[in-house]
Formats: structure tokens, C-alpha cells, sequence
């Protein structure tokens, strides 16, 4: 089996999908001939011509309303926003149009458009490439979000997604885009989503993780071990819907919960997981559960690292929900 | 003066071919229609025109919630939908329901939206005048301005991927030039050649806020030069007028020369709505002023000119009409609310467990509450 | 003291604050000779002048991105949007450039802009005129989030707010705009944002809300009372910063709590309250924490009421929370 | 050619006052610049020119993060700001680092802001490139492109608010047209007459987006008419004419006539930035076509014409920059990054109890790790 870096599965993704289903284009800033800042359309255009794989404007509304208007018409969009900080101009009709589109038609136009973007730190991008913006999309009703953490799932849940009936905002971990590298089989496959994947089984401590910082837990699950520690973590891979009930199996057994994310802690993610756990396994639970989020300030340039979850903070996270009494 | 696609700006003064009583200006070209469309198009005028008054009263009576009336403007409905298909695509916005009529929408249909009824097309999700129906290629309406613009640039675009002759049209008010999606959305149809059509009904007015503090330009028409295409502006009163430009603007979307943008110059003769008041505003006098102007009214000239119109005729079918809506009123009143089980549907193509959870918790609220749901409240 | 509905205490405020202060503008569509679609402007366009209350082009992003170049100059915009749900195009402006711009420049650039926007449901205005879009701003870092949800509160509120330093995202609960009516003393007066008020004293269960929802629970806590059950009902009025002080008080006193917002609830403010108290007040928590919010469904038309947290909803879920053993 | 603020878009050829040798063309005027002031705006051109050479080696050495040039358009910059006073505003993007200069900014403060370090006026918060230095009115810079300049037109229209005679100066690249921000600000710009001057370096390229793909507008400058402002297009590569349209516009800002687009036609040399590599998309050849256009040379030339430069004049003030830069940075590098506590700082002017709560935890972590904070890798 090859193995790719996640720009290399993407890549293989949308060229398997664009050769399957004539109805797929990829369109974005920079993703023709340039192949994209991060190359993740590299050679698409090259193979599909400028019908397919589309240069834009730099607008990100209109990238993404054209984008609804080519599904409701009937062609599946595959739109790249460059980094995520940069999809606000275009959250309009992200959250007022693509989102409700369906519902707000009665079912008579649906727009199964796949929002491809790389998001968060750990890149030296500052403020503005390093962002980390999923909540926003998990509260808006109609709308799934995926965020693979690997190669092999980023190929496989972004085939799924591009089948789908419905709007994806799919997010890539561009911090781990090269560095997260594994063997991926050539050709179709598809991962589900809405289905959370156990990466290390567990008995002291549920962890909960995706996108890059999967790979942070599992440093810090490592070392965990090393202290007598025996970490759980579940890499999510698709925020919304949920996979609940392996996350509910997983801390009834544990009693022990550590959520893990880069964006802001206040409202974040993690704040709906723990909200849920807490409702549905109060009486499982034997420690607070502990969320380890960036903090609540605007991502910084110099001080990222004391910004972002490290392993350590991890470590001391988990290790405060074990101890626990 | 002649509208050809090449003329990127048109003057200042619109484009018309009728005067205000419907005869023909001084070396003016009537664009070729059969004359069972012309009696077609008045009574399709005139449909929109009954119905407003209808639906206005039904809402001053408290039977409706909302309503928005198109008054003055019927013209730019009927201009900008006749010259196309059926498998042309309409990107409307609140104020163009004839362009639904005329394609097949039924007033059945439309009144039960306005109900949000179990029968409504949108299965009661949007306010009263956000109408959708895929059928005729009329996509589903949004409340924020402008939101439709670049979607139609997307769906023309999309057609002309796909190697089809299809065209969007798009329609929205001069206030909506002043989006940002307005700016996207013509700037990626000039890129792209995109055959869309930028229909832009000036009206004067967006709620309380005068043409003039919505823009600087002389004219919206001439923003069309800042996207590398031509802005045409037409008299928004004349009907003949209206298909004239469009003709011309549909040509050149199916010769593949890319998109137009046309500016009807009309006015806003009611309220913004029914919630609003206008002589907070503005005064009184000033839709006076539009009434001799009429687009239904020249019209109605245009055909007596040409022996099609009758005094009997008039009466005839304004008759028909009113019985027409009266009974899709009595069959839209018959009709049920909405289950409340179907608000969870459309989400998403499949139930996720949160929703279905969810769904539950209301079925067993109203099962606990006796099986008797209350009704929403007014 | 004279009787107000909330629209004329927001004008009022508004009032006071343009006397005081020549630095305060307002702008926004249809606020000047028209006085707002709420009329919450009324008058002041007549007393202030179309210099300082200024109708502008139909263009929130226009609205939030020129009020931000004044606030940086040095007045005091106070913006209105006209419906909350309008305010995405104007996203990028208020969650990139405003939330960001004075810890981006060091502290040299703050930037205060008070946003006041009407919110929520339960007008019949469906998809587009009912939204409560809270949760995105306070999951933004460098946004102060106020909701009042009464005459006395929004006057005081809005003075606080229009006085700070910090940009404000003012959201006024329009369901109750008229029918929420209470004494409102003359002239200048502040209520401190950042600190919640008890609105009812229990020590059953406690119940957290804000906005027009606080009358859904007063309601609620009344017919409770009935039950046997005794509520400790909080009004937020800041959602952030936070007063988490007064709620953890109250819930280790109550060991129950019950969170009720319009919002959808995945991902809604109501999250982030249940996991910020389960970590702090795990061990007096008797019962799990019950969420009554929106479903996470766009917002519906005819099917409001059945949308909206009812005061029997709510009822009901207080009820769950009591007798959960 | 004479600019006037009545004429409301040039013609597409771009007004020039020199010629590639600097000799002035044929019935130009060079606007009235003492002496002294054209040997300072000479000595900011090259030192754009020197310091974007020493910071991209510095950057391909690994000791620097992040650098963006503006080779090729440093006239832009310099003409942009030499016609306002030091109360006026500038709303730059990442391109136009000697206007900074020009004001005051200094060489150390600009390379603390690449390296992110403790004396950076921005507290290391922000990517390199990203400046903001209130003392000279230059106001913080944003990546997301475009949206400084709405902001751009609520200074300017808060200073005539305020009957002050300020003006703002917007700069951005033609990419940023195509944005909305772009739209509204011009829209609001004109409506109100705000004092604003909007000034698009039309580079020819948006990373690897050519201007034809941006639009099809003939020009930039032709967008103003959408707006009712004059567009003027200026040869970018020609600091006296950008100085001359300069002034027409401040002139006219400061008469309450209101706005006025600029567009600055010039080429954008190197790379988008140090991660770019333009060799992927763009004919390398096309840069060199460039090269004879050169706006530093070209000025030398009219330099020399007035008797003003020498070669040994010359060689002086390029080892001064040298020296200078070599300073600058020798005490740049010698300063540490922020302290970590301070990234709690200037979220809010005060610190809510949850960023206090946030900050413990990391000064204790930091003294958990006994006080040795690890380094940000890179
Ligand atoms: C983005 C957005 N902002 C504000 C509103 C509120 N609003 C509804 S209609 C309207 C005026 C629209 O005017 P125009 O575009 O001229 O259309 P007309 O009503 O005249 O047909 C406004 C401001 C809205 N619906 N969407
Ligand atoms: C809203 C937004 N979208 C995308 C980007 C990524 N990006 C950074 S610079 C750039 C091109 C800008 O081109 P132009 O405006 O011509 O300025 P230039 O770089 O030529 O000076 C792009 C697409 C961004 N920074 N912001
Ligand atoms: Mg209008
Ligand atoms: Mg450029």
C-alpha cells in the first residue's frame, strides 16, 4: 500500500471522485494551476481542465454562493476556503444559505456542497492562519463537520463526504498535513461519517481528540502509560453527528473524561461534549471532566506553543482527572 | 433607441417603447409577441395586482401574518420571465411573484404558503412571500438581501459547465446593490462568462432609505461597467420595454457572450410591507406621482391599440381572477398546520440521533400534553 | 419612576448617552428619520442630526466595518443591526478586525463599538427573523456578550456598555420589546456588566436564563412553585464575562440546575454553562444537568411555538431534574 | 495629461510624468517637490529595496519566519504617503512598509515586529509583515484581505464627523477589489463623501491569480463609476505622477468633495511571499519585462536631470541604509520574545476572571516545568 502525507490523500480523493462523477469541481483561490498554496489540488487541473478545477476571484462569498447555485443546479462544488480564518466573508451563505437551503425549500433543493479548508496552529501563522473554527459550524443546524486526523481517514471520510447529500464543512489539520503520514489503499473506499474511531484502547481514562491535536493526546497518552496511566482515546473524526455512543461505552468504563481541542475553550467543542457526557453518564462519571482547549484569546504569533495544547498539558490534564478522588 | 448588446451603458434616461398611455414613442420597436400572450401577459398584470390587494386585506383582517405587495412593479414579473424557458432558472427575491404565476405556480400553492400550511410547498418553515418551487425552476427565496445573487451566477455558470443552454435570471432590489454578494456575484459572472441575468428592480426604495443614500453612482446600470458588462436601463413600467432588453440580455447569455445587468427603473407604490408605514418616511405625494405611470395601465393601452383589449374582457377576467383566488383561498383555509414531527425533517438528507432524540422529546410532549398539540400561537 | 418597555429604555439610554457623550454615533439601515424598524432610534435623528444618527446603505459589513474606522478615530459607534440574523455579512469584520484589533496592535487600536442587535424567536418571523446567534460570539475571543431581558436592565446595560472600553455585542430580546414592561428611573444610571441577578430565590433546583427566555422560566418557576417544586431562578444578563461566581453559589446550594435559551443546543451558550459547572460544582451536582433549548433544527415558521422552549417544557424538565435519584 | 478631479476615469493608458529614464515626457509637470524632500523620498525607495533584500536572505537563512517583499512597486508607497500630514491616516495592507518609513516608524521597531519579540509594538501577536504603530497614525495590520477598507472610510468619515480635515489612505492590491469589503467600502466612501482615499497597487498578480482573472473590468480605476467617485489610473511605477494624483485627491478630500480611487498600475517583481514560489504559475520572463520600468531607477534619472544625484551620493546613503539595517537588526535579535503572561493581555482592557483563571494556569505550568518555559520551536 503507498503511503501519504493527508495533502497527498486529499489530493488522490478528489481525483478518484472527479474521474467517477463528472458532476464534481473543485474550485477555489489558487487551486488551479498553482495546485493550491498547500498543493492539495495539485495536477486537477492539469487532468480536468478549467471547467473542473476552477481559479477565482478572491471572494470567498462568491466562492461559496456560486457554489451553492452549481448544486442546486445539479453539479457536486468542491470548494477550497485557503485557511479557515479566512471563511468569514463567505459565513453568510455558509450558515444562512447552504445550511438551510434544504430544510428552508421543503426538501425541493438540496445542496450537497463539500467546503474543503485547512485550519489550525501550530504553523507560525498568528492570528490569522492559524485558526480553528469548528463550533461555529457544529451550531449551525445543517451542516456536518469532519476533521480527519490522518491520511487514511482523510481520503476515505472526504470520498463520503463528496457522496453525501448533504453540506460539509470539511476541515484539515494543516499543522499535521505532511508531518501525519501512513499507508492508504489505492482507490475507492470510503470511511462513514459519524463514526468515532478508538485509537488506543483503555481502561483509566476516556481521552477525546481530532484533527491535529489527535496526535498531541496520543504523545501525551504515551507518556501517560509510562506513569502507570491507561488512556482511552477516541479520535471523533466526524464532530457533527456525533458518534455518542462510542464515546458514552468508553467512559462508562472509564469514569474519567479528558477533551482535547485547539480552538478557544469557552463554547467550544469541547464544551458540547462535556455538556453531553455529563447528561447522559453523570452517574458513571467519578472526576470532573477536564477540557485542555487553546485558551480564550486571540491565537498569538510568538507564544503559540504556550497557546496550544502541548503533550504536557495533556499529561497533567489526564493526570488530575485520574487522581481525582 | 436601439439595445444592442454591445451598447455596454445605457444612457440615463431608461429605455421605453410605450408611452404613459401605452402607445408606441416616436420610431419605437414593439418586440413580436403573439397576441394570445399579450392578452396572456395582461391578465397575468393584473393577476399579481388583484391578489396583492386580496392578500393585503386578508392581513389587515388578521387572517394573514404577513404580506408584501408588489404594487406599480408588475411589469418588471412578467418582463422578466417571459422571454425565457421553463428550464431557465429563476433566482427571485420577495417582490416578483407574477414570474411565479406565469411559469405555473398555482395560487393554491402560493396562498398556502403564505399560511405555512401542511400544503405549503416549503412545508410552513419560511414567512409569508418566501415561496420555492423547483417544478417551475423557482428557487427557494431568502430573507437576507442579496444572498440569491452569486447563487445565481453559480446555477447559470453550472448550466454552462455542463454544456447546457440554460440561463439564471436573478432578480432583487437597488437596495441589495449596496451587498457585498451583489459585488461577488457580478464580478464572478464577468470572470467567468456566466449566462446570468442581473435583474435589478429599482424601486426607490429600501424600507425607509431613498435610492440616493443607497449609492453615489448616477444610475445602478452604469455599476455594470466596473464588472465588464453591460448595464442596460429600461423603463420599469413598460412591459414591452422590459422583454425588449431582456431578449436581448437572453441572446447574449445563450451565445455564450456572457452575463447583463439590467436596471428597471420603477417604484414602490405600498409599503415596504405590511408591517411598515411609509408616511413615516416619505411623503405622500410621491407614489402619487407614479400612479400615471402605471405599468398595467399602459399596457392595457398598448393592447386596446391593437384591438385586443375589451372593456367586457377586463371585467371578464379580473372576475375570473377573484373567483380564482377566492377558491384557492377556501381550499389554502381548509388545510391543516404543518405535523410537528416534520420539523425535523430536511435537516439533512438522513435523521442524525440528536434530531431523532429530539423529535422524540416533542412526540412525547404532545403525547403527555393528551395528543393535543397547541397550535402556534399569533 | 416612569413605566418603560424595553425599546424606549434602549432609546433612552441611547439619548442620554448622545447628550453626554459627543463621541456617540449611531448608524444602521432605516435608524434615522425612520427610527428604526423597532423604533428603538426614534427621536434621536430629529434631536442629533444626520451627522451623528446615520441611515446607511443596505451593507452590514459597510455598517460594522466603518463603525470599527471610527471607533479607532475615536468616537463611540453604537451600530444597529437590524435583525440578528442579518448580521453574517458583517461576520468577518466583527469576529476577525473588531474582537481582534486592540490585542493585535499591541493595545495601540482598541476598538469600541457597541453592536446592539434584536434577537430571538416567537414573532412569527421563521428562518430569518428569529435567530439568537449568541453562542458564535462568545465563543469569540475579545467580544463582551450582553442580553437583558428587562426595561430596567437594558437601560443600565446599554449605558455600561456604551461606557466601556471594549467592544459589546448587544443583543435585545424583540419577543418581549414591548410586552417586557417595568419602572425605569429617569436620567443616568449603570448596571456593572459581568454580573448576573437572582431573580427569584429557591433552593430546588436552579435555573439559569436570559433574555426573553427569562420570562419562559419565571413563568415556569411559578407554576413549579405550585408542584412543590422551588426555584432559584438567575438572570444572566452577561454571557460574557461570565458571573460564575453567583451561579456556582447557587448550585451548590441546590445541587440541580436546569439552563433554558432559544438557541439550538448543540454547541449553544447552554454547553458551555453545564461544563463549566460540571467541572467546578461536580460533586454537588444531584441530578444531570438539564438543557432546555431550540432544537438544533433551523428556525421554523408556523411550528414556532413547538420550536421555542415552552414554559411546560421547561416545567418538565425542572420536574426531571428534582425527582432524578 | 492633466489629473483632474472633474475628469471621472482616465483613459486606460496611465497617467506618467517620466519616462523609463526619468526624463519628464513631453508637456508633463512634475509636481513642485523641494529638493531636500526628493533625495528623502529617493533614500525611502531604496530603502524598501535594501530591506527587503536583507530580510528575505535573512528569511531564506532560516532566521526569520515569514517575509513579504514589494520589489517593483516601492513608489507606491512613498507616493502614497508624501502628499499627507502626520494626523492623517494610513490603512495599509502587508505591501507598503516604506510608507511606515517614511513617517517614522523605525528600523527597529519594524524588524522586532518580523521577529515577534518583546519590543514589538504589536507584542509578537501577529505574523511578520502585520505592522501597527499609532504614534505615525499607521494602523494595524489584518491578513484577511480587504477589510481595512471600510475601516478605512469610518476614520475618514469620522474626522469629517468630527470637522476635523483629516484623511485616510487605503492601500490594497487589485485582488482585493474583488472582495466584498472592498464593495462597501467604496459604497459607503461615496454616499457619504467621506474623506478616504482608496489606493489599489495593481501588482498584476494575487499569489498566482492574474489581474484577468480578478475581473473584467478594463481597469480598476473604471470601478470607481459604480460608486460615483473619479477613478484615476496612475503609472505605479512613477513616484512623481503618483505624487501629482496624490495630491489632486487630498485636495479634494480635504474640500469636502470626498473620495477618490486611485489605481497604481505596477508589477509585482518577487514572489507573493517567502513561501511562494512563482515559477509554478507565471512566466519567469514576465518580471524581467518589468525591470526596465523600474520605479527607483527611474527617479534616479529625474534625479540626475535636477542635478541631484551622484554616484558617490548613491553609494553614501546604501551603506548608511546598510549600516543602519545592520544596527537595527543587531538589536532586534538581541531582544527576547514577550513574556508568556502577556498573552492575556489587550484581549479585554480589563481581565475577566476566566483569562485570569487561564493565565495562572499557565505561569504555573511554566513554574510546574521549574520556571524554564519552553521556547516556541519554529
Ligand atoms: C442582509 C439583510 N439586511 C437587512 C435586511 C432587512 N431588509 C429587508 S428588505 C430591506 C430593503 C430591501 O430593499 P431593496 O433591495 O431595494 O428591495 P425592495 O424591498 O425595494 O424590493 C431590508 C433592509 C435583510 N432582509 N437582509
Ligand atoms: C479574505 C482572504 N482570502 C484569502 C487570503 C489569502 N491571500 C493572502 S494575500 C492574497 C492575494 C492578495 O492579492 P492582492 O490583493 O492583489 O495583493 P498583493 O499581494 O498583490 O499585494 C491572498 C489570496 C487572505 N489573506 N484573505
Ligand atoms: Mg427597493
Ligand atoms: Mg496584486
Amino acid at each position: 500500500m503507498p503511503v501519504m502525507n493527508i495533502i497527498q490523500a486529499v489530493n488522490d480523493a478528489l481525483r478518484i471522485e472527479m474521474r467517477r462523477d463528472q458532476r464534481v469541481v473543485v474550485l477555489g483561490e489558487d487551486v488551479g494551476k498553482f495546485g493550491g498554496v498547500f498543493r492539495a489540488t495539485s495536477g486537477l487541473f492539469e487532468e480536468f481542465g478549467p471547467d473542473r478545477v476552477i481559479d477565482t476571484p478572491l471572494a470567498e462569498a462568491g466562492i461559496i454562493g456560486s457554489a451553492v447555485g452549481m448544486a442546486l443546479y445539479g453539479l457536486r462544488p468542491v470548494p477550497e476556503i485557503q485557511f479557515a480564518d479566512f471563511i468569514y466573508p463567505a459565513y453568510d451563505q455558509i450558515v444562512n444559505e447552504l445550511a438551510k437551503f434544504r430544510y428552508r425549500s421543503g426538501g425541493q433543493y438540496p445542496a450537497p456542497v463539500v467546503i474543503r479548508t485547512p485550519y489550525g496552529g501550530g504553523i507560525r501563522g498568528g492570528h490569522y492562519h492559524s485558526q480553528s473554527p469548528e463550533a461555529y459550524f457544529v451550531h449551525t443546524p445543517g451542516l456536518k463537520v469532519v476533521i480527519p486526523s490522518n491520511p487514511y481517514d482523510a481520503k476515505g471520510l472526504l470520498l463520503s463526504a463528496m457522496r453525501g447529500e448533504d453540506p460539509v464543512i470539511f476541515m484539515e489539520p494543516k499543522r499535521v498535513y505532511r508531518a501525519a503520514r501512513g499507508e492508504v489503499p489505492e482507490g475507492d473506499y470510503t470511511v462513514p461519517l459519524g463514526q468515532a474511531k478508538i485509537v488506543r484502547e483503555g481502561k483509566g481514562i476516556t481521552v477525546l481528540a481530532y484533527g491535529a491535536m489527535l496526535h498531541t493526546v496520543i504523545e501525551a497518552a504515551a507518556k501517560a502509560a509510562e506513569a502507570g496511566i491507561d488512556a482511552e482515546v477516541i479520535d471523533l473524526r466526524t464532530l457533527l453527528p456525533l458518534d455518542l455512543e462510542t464515546v458514552l461505552t468508553s467512559v462508562r468504563k472509564t469514569g474519567r473524561v479528558c477533551i482535547v481541542h485547539e480552538a478557544p475553550r469557552t463554547c467550544g467543542y469541547g464544551a458540547e461534549l462535556a455538556a453531553l457526557i455529563a447528561e447522559k453518564a453523570l452517574t458513571s462519571l467519578e472526576a470532573p471532566i477536564e477540557r485542555v482547549a487553546g485558551f480564550d484569546t486571540p491565537f498569538p504569533y510568538t507564544l503559540e506553543n504556550e497557546y496550544l495544547p502541548s503533550p504536557e498539558r495533556v499529561m497533567a490534564s489526564m493526570r488530575r482527572a485520574v487522581e481525582f478522588q | 433607441m436601439a439595445v444592442t448588446a454591445k451598447q455596454p451603458v445605457s444612457p440615463d434616461e431608461p429605455f421605453s417603447i410605450l408611452d404613459d398611455n401605452g402607445h408606441l414613442l416616436p420610431g419605437a420597436v414593439a418586440p413580436p409577441i403573439p397576441d394570445a400572450d399579450l392578452k396572456r401577459l395582461y391578465r397575468g398584470l393584473l393577476l399579481v395586482r388583484i391578489m396583492d390587494d386580496r392578500m393585503l386585506r386578508l392581513q389587515r383582517q388578521g387572517r394573514l401574518g404577513f404580506y408584501m405587495t408588489s404594487t406599480g412593479e408588475e411589469a418588471t414579473h412578467l418582463g422578466g420571465v417571459y422571454p425565457l424557458t421553463l428550464d431557465d432558472w429563476i433566482f427571485p427575491s420577495y417582490r416578483e411573484p407574477g414570474a411565479a404565476f406565469w411559469r405555473g405556480y398555482t395560487l393554491k400553492e402560493f396562498i398556502c404558503q403564505l399560511f405555512g400550511n401542511a400544503e405549503d410547498l416549503v412545508k410552513g418553515r419560511q414567512m409569508p412571500v418566501h415561496h420555492a418551487c423547483r417544478r417551475i425552476n423557482y428557487v427557494s427565496i431568502s430573507s437576507p438581501v442579496g444572498t440569491q445573487i452569486p447563487q445565481a451566477v453559480g446555477a447559470g455558470w453550472a448550466a454552462k459547465i455542463s454544456k447546457k443552454s440554460d440561463v439564471a435570471l436573478v432578480y432583487f432590489g437597488e437596495g441589495a446593490t449596496s451587498t457585498g454578494q451583489f459585488h461577488v456575484g457580478m464580478n464572478f459572472a464577468g470572470v467567468y462568462k456566466a449566462p446570468t441575468i442581473f435583474f435589478c428592480r429599482n424601486n426607490g426604495w429600501a424600507i425607509s432609505t431613498s435610492r440616493d443614500r443607497q449609492t453615489a453612482a448616477k444610475t445602478f446600470a452604469a455599476k455594470a461597467i466596473g464588472y465588464g458588462m453591460p448595464g442596460i436601463r429600461v423603463d420599469g413600467n413598460d412591459l414591452l420595454a422590459i422583454i425588449s432588453v431582456m431578449n436581448t440580455a437572453v441572446q447574449r447569455a445563450r451565445d455564450g457572450e456572457g452575463p447583463t445587468m439590467i436596471e428597471a427603473v420603477t417604484y414602490r407604490r405600498g409599503g415596504h410591507s405590511s408591517s411598515d408605514d411609509p408616511s413615516v418616511y416619505r411623503d405622500p405625494n410621491e407614489p402619487k406621482k407614479w400612479e400615471p405611470r402605471d405599468p398595467i395601465t399602459r399596457f392595457k393601452g398598448y393592447l386596446e391599440t391593437k384591438g385586443l383589449w375589451t372593456e367586457a374582457w377586463d371585467t371578464q377576467i379580473r372576475d375570473e381572477i377573484n373567483a380564482e383566488i377566492s377558491e384557492a383561498l377556501k381550499a389554502a383555509e381548509s388545510v391543516g398546520p404543518p405535523a410537528p414531527d416534520t420539523l425535523f425533517d430536511d435537516v439533512f438528507a438522513d435523521l442524525p440521533w440528536h434530531l431523532a432524540e429530539q423529535k422524540q422529546q416533542l412526540l412525547d410532549e404532545i403525547a403527555a400534553a393528551g395528543g393535543v398539540r397547541k397550535l402556534s400561537a399569533h
